[in-house]
C-alpha cells in the first residue's frame, strides 16, 4: 500500500525496530483466546519489518472488538466511529498521502453499518489496507449476528435462528471493483503477515478478509476451515502461476463453461484441466467465482484473489492540484478580486 | 448612449422584479442588472427566486422564476417588500408575481407570451390583459417577442435562436427606466459569446439596444434617476453568499497555511460551495465528493487528524446526518468546520426557499454533552469574514463550529468591499513539533485547547477516539470524576471563546424601549425596520449575532438597557429561547415560517405593537 | 415479485384496469425530454396488465428526479428520503407481505447515499422490485456527477474531470447476493415491460438497471448502446436457453478459462463455442462476468443476467411467527406475570 | 433450615455490594439476593455496575464486576449511597470498589484470592489484608474457594468446575446474615442445572447451604433483620427497566391491535430490548435487525406507513443517526416510538454508564421546526407504563415519541406490582375505512392528529413524502401561506398533548421553600434527598416528570408555589434551561456527569443550601 520512497523530512536512517517498538503500555482488553491477539502479534511483528517509520503508520477503525486494534499499536491511531473509519482514514489519506494508512474493521462495523463507505472506498482505490476481521458475529454488543453469520444462527437477537442470506466479503470488495483481494486467517501467521505485506505493497486499496475466531460469542465458526486434521482438503491455498489444487494435490478448481468445479484428479480430470491461479488476472469474472465458494461444496480459498493496478485516487487528485497549480497562481488578493470589480472613490 | 428628453425624476429606492419561465433567463437578466446598478453606485439587495423543479414544463406556473432587486441612494437593507416594477415575460409569471407588485406599481408585459395556450397553462381563464383584474397597476404591454426577432434580422440565425434573447431586450428596457450604464453588459456578452458563437453575440447586444431604444421612444415612464449612495470608498465587487462563504473558506487556508479539505455530499442549496470551491485547487483545496453527507463529514475529520483544515458543508437533512460525526469531532478536539445553508424544513421541506430553524440542532443536536460554537452570517458578503472566523475559532480552540447561512444568502448578492488580505485576523497554526514534551490532552491555559499534533511527527505517537479520555494523557478512562471534569472542561473550552467576542454594537438608541435582536440573513429587514421605527418615534436598537454559541458576554446587559426585546426570526422563536433561558428576560419572538425574507413594513408594526406594551 | 394469490379481503371481481387508471392529476415536473417520462408509461401501461388490484401497488422511493415517481402513480406511494426507500420498503413488505411493493431510486439515491441499504435489500431477499434510474448524474442537485458517471467526466463538482472510479450497479447487486438482476433502457418500452413483469412474477428482490437518460445534464450518455444504428454490436441481449450472440448473429460471447470472450463466429470459432444463456444457473460466475463487461470493448447485456429462487425473508419471518403463535399463546396476562412472581396481601 | 443461635437486630435499611471478577458471577448473586429480598417484603433498589469489557482479562482491573443493592423496611429509592457491607471476590474488587463502602462498614474478602498475581494486576504492592489501610473497617477474611471445594467433596465435578459455585457461598454466607429466605434461589438452581447438569445443580445447592451455614457458625455479625416494608397488596415480580420497556410495548401491541414492528441495530444498553422482543414472535412482534440505525427507523416508518406500530430503539450514537429520519415521520404525521436507553455521552463515551445528557437531543435535535413528544421513565418498573404511555400517544396524535431510559433504568431492577392488562388505557385505533371521503391530511379537531390510512385500502390511494404538504390534501405544496400555517398545525398538535397529562403530583409539602423537579432515573435520589431534607425542616417538594415536551400545563402554577426551583440531572443542566426558558423561573441545576446515580447525601445538602439561600 506504499509510496516507496520513505516519507519526507527525515534525514536519519530508519531505525532498526522489533515487534516491541509497536507495543503500547495499554492492558489488551480482549477476552482471553481470543484471535484477535494473533492478528496483533502479526501485525506488530510484520511492521517492525517493514521500511516504514513508526510515526508514519497510522491505524484508523471504527468500533468493535476488533476496532480496538489501535490501541494496541505504538503508531498513531484513531478509533473512530462505529462504521465509518474508511471514511475517516479517506480524508486522511488525501490530506497526507505519504502516511500508511491501516484500517481496522468486522464484519459487523465493515459489512453492516460501514458497508456503503468501505464500497466506494474500494472503487476510489485510495492506497491503504483494509484488514476486516470476521468472527461472524458482533463481539462487543455480546453476541448478535452479523451479515457474514450463517443462515439459521441463533443469536441473542435471533432466538429462532437468522433469516437474512450472509454476505461473503471478498463478493462484496469485488462487486465493488476493489483492486486488491485476499483472505487470510488469525492463527496463520506466516499466510497472514505474507498476505498482509502484498496488501502493503500495492499501490491501492487492499481488502483482505481475517477469519478470526471469537472464542465467547462464537466459538469454532471457522475450524472446518480451519483445524489442522481437515485444512489441507479445506483450504485452497492460492498462489499466483501455480494450479489451484488443494487436498494434498488429489483435487483442483477447474472452470467449465465459466463455472468453478472441482475436479478430483484421475477422476474427473487431468492437472491439466486444473486452473492456474492468475492472481493479477485483469478479467474479474474468476476471482469473483472464486469469492462465491467455501466449504463444504469446495474448498475455501485462502490468499491474494485478485490484484491489479489502478491509479489511486489520492494521486489522481494531486495530480489535478499539481496541474491547476502549474496553471495558476494561489494569489489570495486576485481571487478576492476576481469578476468584475469597481472602485468607489472618497466623496 | 441616447440620453432620453423626459424630465428626470429622482428616487429614493426603486424595486423592481423580473419574472417569467425558467428558461427565459430571468436570472441572468437579473444579475447583469446587479452589477449595473452596483456600478451606478447605488446600494442594493437582491432575491433570487427559483423553481424547485429543475425544469419544469415550459409556461407553467412551477416553471416560473423571478430575480427582485432594490436599489437606492441611501443606505439600503432588503430587496424590498413589494415591486415597483415588475416585468412580465409570460401570463403564468404575472399569475405568480402579481402579489408582490405594490398597488399602483407598474407591470410590463410581454404581450407575445399571452396565447391561448399560455394562459391556460397558467390557469387563466379570460386573459388578465383584456379584463379588469390590472386596474390598480399600470399596465404597458409590449410584444417583447416580436422586437426581439425585428431587432435582429438581418442576422444569419434561426427565429427559435432569437427569441432566446428576449431577456436582453427586457433588460435594455429597464436599463434605460433607470438609466444604467450598458458597457458591463456589453463586455459580458462579448466575453460569453464573441469567441464561440459571434453571431449569438452581436445579436443579443442588438436586442439589448433596441430594449433601451424602445424605453427611449416609448412612453413607459422612463428616466427614473437614483442618484448614487454615499459608500465608503474601496474596490467593490458584486457577491453571492455561496462564493464569500468560499472564498472565506480559502482565505482562512492561505492565512493559517492548511491545506483545506472539503467533505461534502450535493444538496440544494449548498452544493455550489462544493462547485465553487473545486475550482480552486491551484489554491491546494482538496473537494471530496463523498458517498454521503457522513462520510463527508468522517473525510473531513481525518483530514483534520492528518493535519488539515477539515470542512464540511450541508443543509438540514445532510446535517442532521452528521450528527454522530460531530460528537467524534468535539470528543477527539480536532478542528472542523461545519457549514450549514439552511433551507425550509422539517424533513425534505421547501428545499428552495431560505428559513432559520436548525438554530436549535446546531446548539442542541447531539447526544451527550457536546457543546459546539455557532456562527452565523448575516448577508452575503459577511459570509466571507464570518466564515473566516468561523474558522479561525475552530482553530484556536481545537474544536468543531457550525457555521449558519441561509438559502436567502447563499443565492442573494450584494456589493462587496473587497478586504486585503493582510488585514484579515491571524491565524497561528502551531503544531507539537518532535522534541517537544507533549502529552495529547494537555491545554492552552487561556484558551483550554489541546495541542494539535500531526500524524508523521517522530516520537509523538498517540491514539484518539470516541470513547472519554483520561485528562492529559487522552487515554481511555471508565473513571466517574475524570467524565465529569473533562465534560466540564470542553464546556468551559467553549464558554471561553466568548472572550474572542467584541463589545456587542447596537445601531440605533443606546437605551429605550425596544432593543430588536436577530441572526442571520434578517439582518437586512431587521435594520430597515430599526430604522423605519425610530423615524416614527419608537426609542430603539437593532442588535445582530454573528456568535450564537457562545453569546456575547456583554449581552445581557445591553438588553437590560431596554424595556422591550424582540427577536425576529425565520422559525417558531428559536433564539428568542435561548435568550429567555439564559437571562430570564422577556425575549419575545416575531415568526414567520414563509420561506423568505420579512417584510420590512410587518416587522415596523411589531416593533411599534411592543413599544406601546408596558 | 409477487404473492400470486389476490391480496386478502377483496370480494369484488378484479377491475379491469386502463392505463389512466395509473395516472394521477398531479403535474409531472420532470424536464422535456427526460428519460423518466417514458419509464413511467411503460410502468402505467404495465400495471393495467398485472393481475393486482391498484391499492394493493405501492411504491417507495428516496429523492432525485426519479424518486418523484411515486407522485405520478395513482397507487398508494411513499417518497421518502434519500437513500432510505429500500429501507422503509423493508419495514412496510414485513408488515404487509400482501401488498406489492416497488422502490424507485437513482443511481445517487441507491448507490451513493443508499448504496448500503440497497446491498442488504438484496441479501435478505424481500419479495419487492427495485427499479434503478441510472442516468450516470446527479439530476435533481443539478448535474453533479454520480458513482456510476465514467472517470474523467466533468461535472459542476469535478472540473478537471472524475477520478473516482464508476461502479457497475448490476456487480453491485451480484456481489450482495441478490437474486435478481437485470438491465433495460427507458424508450425500448417493450423490452422494459417485459423484465419488469418477470421481475414482478420472481419470489425475490428483483434489481432492474434502467439506463435513464437526462437530457439536461448527462445528455446521450446511452447513446453508444441505445441508439438504433448501432444497438445491434452494441447490445447483448440476453434470452434464457439461447445463445448469447448479437451484432446480427456475427458475433457472440464465450467463456474461456473462466472468463468472458467475444468471438467473431467464422473467424475465432463457430456457434458451438457460443456460450448458451442460463438465466437461471445455479452459480453466479456468469452473470457476474457479464454485470462486468460494457461498450466498447465488449457488447452491453440487456435482459434478465440471472434469476434464483430462495425463500424471502418475509416468508421466513413469518413463518418463525407462526410457529411461534403454534407453540405458545399470546397471553398478556401470562406474560405480565413471566419469571418468579409473589404475592403482597392487605396488612 | 437453622436459624441464628445470636441475638436479632432490626434494621431499618442496608446496603449491601457484590463484586468480584466478571468470570465470577457477581449479577447473578445481585440479582439472587434480590428476589429473594423481594419476596422478604422490602422495599428495595439495585445498581449492577458492568464493566466496559467483555471479558477483561481475569483478576484486572477492568474486569471487576458489582451489584448493589438497598433494601428496607420504609420505601426506599436508591440503591444506596454507601455500602454497609462489600463482598469481594478479589484484589481488584477491593481495590476499585473499597471507596463505595461507608467507613465502619463490613468487608468480607475471598482471601484465597489475594494471591500474589492478583495483588500484582490490581496493583497492589503489599496485600491491604496485611497492612493497616483497611483498619477503619471491619474486615472478614473468609477462605471461600476453599470452603467451596470443600462443600463439593464427594461430587465427581473437577475442583476447577467446583470453584465456580463460589458465588453461591457468598450468597449463602449473605442470605444468612440478613435472613433471607432460600427457596427461590434453590428453584432457580433446579430449573437452571437440574435436567442438563445434575451434578452443578447439586454442588450449587451445596456450596450455598455451605455460605449459610458459615454464617450461622461463624461470627460475623448475623442475624440481622430487616422486617418487611408496607407495600400496598397485589401480585409482585421483580423487573428490569430494560424488560419492562419490552413488556409495556407488547402490551400497547395488544391493547391496540396493531402488529409490533421493532427496527433496531445493536448497541449498549439498549439491545436487550431487541433480544427480548425477538422472543415475543408469539406475540406477532416482528423484530428486525437491521444494518445500521438509519436503516432501523426507517423501516419502523414503513411499518407505521403499512398499518404496523412502528418501533426503534438505539442510545445516543444511533439516535443521532436517527435524526434525519424522524424528521420525515414528523412530516409525514405517522406514529412512531422512538426509545433512546441513554448512556454516557458524549460521542462514543461511556457505553456502560449511566447519563441523561440526550434530553436536549429529544427536544431540539433536528432540522427545521420538528418537534417530537418527549415521555422518559423513572424507575425500572415504571418503564411499563411509561412507554405504554409513549405507544398510546404516538398513535393517538399520529407523531413521533420519543421514550427516554438510560442505563441505570436498563439493568437496573425493582419490584414490580405487575397491572391488570385490562386496567390499562384503552389505545383506539381508526383507520380509515373504504368509502369513507377523507383527505389524507385532514385533521381530528381535537386532537389535529391526521387519519391514518392503511395501503390495500380500495379507494383511497395516496401519496406521502418529506416536502412540505398542502393543507387538507397532503400533495407537494411550495406555498408560502401554506408553509407556514402547516408548521403551526403540527407545533399545535404536538402542543395539545398537554391535554392528556393528568395534574402535576407534588410530593412533600405543598408549597414553600424549594420544589425539586427531576425527570428519569434520578427519581429514587430525588425522592430520598426531598424526604431527608424535609426531616430537616426544609418545606420542599418532589416534582418528576414524565412528560417533557410538551410540560404539563399546571406545571408552572405548581412551580411558583416555592421559592427555590432545584433541577438535580445527570447532565450539565438541560431540563433547568428548559424550565427558565419556558416560564422565566430561576431554576438552578444540581449537575453531575459522573455515570452514576447521585449520592442522596450530597443531593439532599444541596436542597439545604438553596432552602438557605434568600
Ligand atoms: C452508531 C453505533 N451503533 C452501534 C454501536 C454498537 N456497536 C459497537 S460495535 C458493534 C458491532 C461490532 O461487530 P463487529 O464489527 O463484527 O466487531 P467485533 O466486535 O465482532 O470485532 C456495534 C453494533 C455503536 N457503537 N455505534
Ligand atoms: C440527505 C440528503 N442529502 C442530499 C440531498 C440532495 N439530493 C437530492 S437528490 C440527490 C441525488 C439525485 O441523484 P440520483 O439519485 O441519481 O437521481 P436523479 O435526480 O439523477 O434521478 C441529492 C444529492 C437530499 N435531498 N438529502
Ligand atoms: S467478544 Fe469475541 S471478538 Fe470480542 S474480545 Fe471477546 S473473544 Fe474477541
Ligand atoms: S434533470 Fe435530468 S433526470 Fe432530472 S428531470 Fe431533468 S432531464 Fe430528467
Ligand atoms: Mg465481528
Ligand atoms: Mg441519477
Amino acid at each position: 500500500m506504499s509510496d516507496h520512497d520513505l516519507p519526507g523530512g527525515h534525514d536519519e536512517p530508519l531505525p532498526k525496530y522489533t515487534k516491541d517498538d509497536f507495543t503500547t503500555d495499554q492492558d489488551v482488553r480482549w477476552c482471553p483466546g481470543c484471535g484477535d491477539y494473533a492478528v496483533l502479534a502479526t501485525v506488530q511483528k510484520l511492521m517492525a519489518e517493514l521500511p516504514v517509520r513508526r510515526e508514519d503508520h497510522v491505524f484508523v477503525s471504527g468500533i468493535g472488538c476488533s476496532s480496538r486494534f489501535p490501541y494496541y499499536m505504538n503508531t498513531y491511531g484513531f478509533h473512530t466511529i462505529h462504521g465509518r473509519a474508511t471514511a475517516v482514514a479517506s480524508g486522511l489519506k488525501i490530506t497526507n498521502p505519504n502516511l500508511h494508512v491501516w484500517i481496522v474493521t468486522g464484519d459487523g462495523d465493515g459489512l453492516s453499518i460501514g458497508g456503503n463507505h468501505l464500497m466506494h472506498l474500494l472503487r476510489r482505490n485510495f492506497d491503504v489496507t483494509v484488514l476486516l476481521f470476521n468472527n461472524r458475529i458482533y463481539g462487543l454488543t455480546k453476541g448478535q449476528y452479523s451479515p457474514t453469520s450463517e443462515l439459521g444462527k441463533r443469536t441473542k437477537s435471533t432466538p429462532m435462528g437468522s433469516i437474512d442470506y450472509p454476505l461473503s466479503p471478498l463478493a462484496v470488495a469485488l462487486g465493488s471493483g476493489a483492486s486488491f483481494v485476499g483472505r487470510s486467517y488469525d492463527v496463520d501467521g506466516k499466510h497472514l503477515s505474507g498476505l498482509i505485506r502484498q496488501a502493503w505493497e500495492h499501490k491501492g486499496t487492499s481488502f483482505i478478509e481475517i477469519y478470526q475466531n471469537c472464542n465467547i460469542f462464537n466459538d469454532g465458526a471457522f475450524t472446518s476451515v480451519t483445524e489442522k486434521a481437515s485444512k489441507d482438503a479445506a483450504q485452497l491455498r492460492l498462489e499466483h502461476g501455480k494450479k489451484m489444487l488443494f487436498d494434498g494435490g488429489r483435487k483442483g478448481i477447474a472452470f467449465q463453461e465459466g463455472r468453478p468445479v472441482v475436479i478430483t484428479l484421475g477422476v474427473d480430470g487431468t492437472e491439466e484441466d486444473v486452473a492456474t491461479h492468475d492472481a493479477f488476472d485483469a478479467d474479474i469474472s474468476r476471482a469473483f467465482a472464486l469469492a462465491n465458494v467455501q466449504v463444504p461444496e469446495y474448498p475455501t480459498p485462502m490468499g491474494l484473489l485478485r490484484a491489479v493496478s489502478r491509479p489511486t485516487y489520492e494521486s489522481l487528485l494531486h495530480a489535478q492540484i499539481d496541474e491547476a497549480q502549474k496553471k495558476k497562481k494561489a494569489d489570495l488578493h486576485a481571487l478576492l478580486h476576481g469578476g468584475y470589480t469597481w472602485k468607489v472613490e472618497d466623496h | 448612449m441616447t440620453t432620453a428628453a423626459h424630465i428626470r425624476r429622482e428616487l429614493d429606492a426603486v424595486t423592481i422584479r423580473f419574472a417569467g419561465d425558467s428558461g427565459d433567463g430571468m436570472q441572468l437578466a437579473g444579475e447583469q442588472f446587479t452589477s449595473a446598478t452596483a456600478v451606478a453606485g447605488n446600494d442594493l439587495a437582491t432575491l433570487p427566486d427559483f423553481p424547485a423543479e429543475i425544469r419544469a414544463p415550459a409556461g407553467s406556473l412551477p416553471g416560473v422564476s423571478a430575480f427582485q432587486i432594490q436599489f437606492a441612494s441611501t443606505d439600503i437593507f432588503t430587496p424590498g417588500d413589494e415591486a415597483d416594477v415588475l416585468v412580465c415575460m409570460n401570463p403564468a409569471a404575472l399569475k405568480t408575481n402579481l402579489n408582490t407588485v405594490r398597488r399602483g406599481g407598474t407591470i410590463i408585459v410581454n404581450s407575445d407570451a399571452f396565447t391561448e395556450t399560455n394562459l391556460k397553462k397558467a390557469g387563466y381563464a379570460v386573459s388578465p390583459l383584456d379584463d379588469e383584474s390590472l386596474k390598480e397597476y399600470a399596465i404597458h404591454k409590449v410584444p417583447i417577442e416580436t422586437l426581439t426577432i425585428e431587432a435582429t434580422k438581418g442576422l444569419e440565425i434561426p427565429s427559435r435562436t432569437a427569441k432566446t434573447c428576449k431577456n436582453f431586450f427586457a433588460l435594455g428596457l429597464m436599463y434605460h427606466m433607470y438609466q444604467r450604464p450598458m458597457e458591463e453588459t456589453l463586455a459580458f456578452i462579448d466575453a460569453k459569446f464573441l469567441a464561440k458563437t459571434p453571431l449569438i453575440a452581436e445579436a443579443n447586444k442588438r436586442v439589448l439596444n433596441a430594449g433601451w431604444n424602445f424605453g427611449d421612444t416609448a412612453e413607459l415612464g422612463s428616466g427614473f434617476v437614483v442618484p448614487p449612495a454615499r459608500i465608503s470608498p474601496g474596490t467593490y465587487r458584486n457577491i453571492r453568499g455561496n462564493d464569500a462563504l468560499a472564498l472565506g473558506i480559502v482565505a482562512a487556508s492561505v492565512r493559517s497555511g492548511l491545506p483545506v479539505f472539503l467533505g461534502a455530499y450535493p444538496i440544494t442549496p449548498a452544493s455550489d460551495v462544493l462547485h465553487v470551491l473545486s475550482q480552486y485547487k491551484h489554491f491546494g483545496v482538496r473537494t471530496f465528493q463523498a458517498e454521503d453527507e457522513i462520510a463527508g463529514v468522517c473525510a473531513a475529520i481525518g483530514a483534520s487528524f492528518g493535519g488539515g483544515l477539515g470542512v464540511t458543508i450541508s443543509s438540514g437533512p445532510g446535517i442532521a446526518l452528521k450528527t454522530e460525526a460531530l460528537g467524534l469531532a468535539h470528543m477527539t478536539e480536532l478542528p472542523l468546520l461545519v457549514c450549514n445553508v439552511q433551507r425550509g424544513g422539517p424533513s425534505t421541506g421547501l428545499p428552495t426557499k431560505t428559513e432559520q430553524a436548525d438554530l436549535f440542532q446546531a446548539i442542541f443536536g447531539r447526544n451527550g454533552e457536546c457543546p459546539i460554537p455557532v456562527i452565523a452570517a448575516a448577508t452575503p458578503a459577511d459570509a466571507f469574514e464570518s466564515v473566516y472566523e468561523a474558522a479561525r475559532i475552530a482553530i484556536k480552540y481545537m474544536t468543531p463550529v457550525f457555521f449558519l447561512s441561509d438559502g436567502y444568502i447563499a443565492n442573494g448578492s450584494e456589493p462587496w468591499k473587497i478586504p486585503d488580505p493582510d488585514s484579515l485576523p491571524p491565524i497561528d497554526v502551531n503544531f507539537v513539533k518532535t522534541g517537544e514534551t507533549v502529552q495529547p490532552y494537555e491545554r492552552d491555559p487561556v484558551t483550554l485547547a489541546r495541542r494539535w499534533v500531526k500524524p508523521g511527527t517522530p516520537g509523538l505517537e498517540h491514539r484518539i477516539g470516541g470513547l472519554e479520555k483520561a485528562d492529559k494523557t487522552g487515554n481511555i478512562s471508565y473513571d466517574p470524576d475524570n467524565h465529569d471534569k473533562m465534560t466540564r472542561i470542553r464546556a468551559e473550552k467553549v464558554a471561553r471563546i466568548a472572550q474572542e467576542i467584541p463589545p456587542t454594537e447596537t445601531a440605533g438608541d443606546p437605551d429605550g424601549d425596544v432593543v430588536v435582536v436577530g441572526w442571520g440573513s434578517t439582518y437586512g429587514s431587521i435594520e430597515a425596520a430599526v430604522r423605519a421605527a425610530r423615524l416614527r418615534g419608537v426609542r430603539a436598537a437593532h442588535v445582530h449575532l454573528r456568535y450564537l454559541n457562545p453569546l456575547p458576554s456583554d449581552l445581557e446587559s445591553v438588553l437590560r438597557r431596554f424595556r422591550k426585546v424582540l427577536v425576529p426570526e425565520i422559525n417558531l422563536g428559536q433564539l428568542s429561547f435561548i435568550l429567555r433561558g439564559k437571562y430570564l428576560i422577556d425575549a419575545r419572538g416575531f415568526n414567520q415560517v414563509r420561506g423568505q425574507p420579512f417584510k420590512v413594513a410587518a416587522l415596523t408594526q411589531a416593533i411599534m405593537n411592543l413599544s406601546e406594551e408596558t
